[in-house]
């Protein structure tokens, strides 16, 4: 399965890159499935999803709890709470 | 652009994303101009403060889709829970100074207790629901910090759930 | 003018009871222009609904001196209780069209709760204890009828005896 | 004692004016005798005042209670319940 995942804010800045186009192993089945997969993905992905409990995701642009699954979703972002307003 | 029979007249739901400052005045008249079965209008205008002198600019980053249909999203429930005439949304990205507009929430309805609970109720979800993420430069800093998200709003959220105002 | 220190600048406390408009973006940028302090504006319109088009006008009539006292030390109160850094409110006298502008309150403060709560609090004790009494005409009328004093609005200025609000 | 009373809205029209000096017998003393005495004076203030309870009232500017005592008082007001805003 290939997915779009998109970062911002710190988890952005700390992967080093806004976006990326990935083939997810097949036992990655959801949100949280896929965090602990990224982390394995190198050192700067580790440091960013250290603390996954604080990661927030949404698929296709809604928000996504991390045992959500994630099969047929087009784009999959990944950031900290929000802070706007 | 969802719509909302209120004694005949639609309640327009209008959210925009801009780079660019909006007009607080311009905003209003668009939401109540030529109608005369609102009672009260209540805007929340956010801004960004200069933390006594240290900030430099405020950076905001966002999800462009997403930011819209998530306070779009969150109007709609205003909108149609406390029965208002119709409610506007506006959330600036990109760098802002200090005294600059961040925000601005307007929201028409007959009674003011309703237009009340309709700007609040949108400004704390959109606090924590829209996907927007400032970055304070500072006048002595380097890169920046990200500003940590607050308990504070998580309970502001909450209050939404456990008490129905007094208006409903 | 009554004046409170917030990091180092007053805040303004403006009252005016005139017959003619006011502008809402004149007010709030002669509250908030060329301040850095302030991250929340809130403002609240009241405007003459013409109750489904039965409406002439709405005539308000006021005690004069009174008017503007009551409403100065309500204004007082506010900013003293929430922290602001600065309330205006301006209340109309006269014969109001529907559609037209009756009152306005402006309040703001660091954080959106005290500027909710703020404006919210002046609302609510100026429609019991500012000295105005409201008459309409109606399209079909002869004299007019004078409007009767709500229920509701009683209970809602006794909310903030009892509970004190989560920004305090 | 003379002091200048103001009426305001339905009080006002059912009185017939919107202020008036008056000369005060000494037995009254507070705002609830005031109301009492203008009953007497004739019957458009016997129906405007006929139901005491509701009648607001201000002595200089100040919102005060029936109970409330008019001496020295520069200006009371007589007036039904406020509904500005």
């Amino acid at each position: 399965m290939s997915v779009r995942i998109v970062y911002f804010a710190w988890v952005r800045e700390r992967i080093g890159k806004g976006s990326e186009e990935l083939e997810l192993p097949a036992g990655v089945k959801t949100v949280g499935d896929l965090i602990a997969h990224l982390g394995t993905l190198g050192e700067e992905y580790a440091e960013a999803l250290s603390v996954p409990g604080v990661i927030r995701a949404a698929i296709d642009e809604e928000h996504a709890g991390h045992d959500e699954p994630i099969g047929g979703a087009r784009e999959i972002a990944l950031f900290p709470p929000m802070t706007g307003g | 652009m969802a719509a909302r029979a209120t004694a005949g007249q639609a309640a327009p739901v209008t959210v925009r994303i801009q780079a660019g400052d909006f007009s607080l005045a311009d905003e209003i008249a668009a939401l109540t101009g030529g109608r005369t079965d609102i009672g009260a209008v209540v805007s929340f205008s956010g801004l960004c403060r200069d933390e006594g002198g240290r900030l430099a600019t405020l950076e905001l980053e966002h999800y462009p889709g997403m930011a819209e249909r998530a306070i779009r999203a969150i109007a709609e429930q205003a909108v149609e829970r406390f029965s208002l005439n119709g409610i506007t949304a506006i959330h600036r990205h990109g760098a802002i100074a200090p005294g600059g507009n961040i925000v601005l929430v307007v929201a028409a309805a007959p009674h003011r207790q309703a237009a009340f609970d309709g700007a609040a109720f949108l400004m704390d979800f959109l606090k924590t629901d829209a996907p927007f993420w400032k970055k304070e430069h500072l006048k002595d800093g380097g890169a920046g910090e990200w500003v940590s998200a607050k308990d504070a709003d998580d309970k502001a959220k909450a209050r939404w759930a456990k008490a129905r105002s007094r208006s409903e």
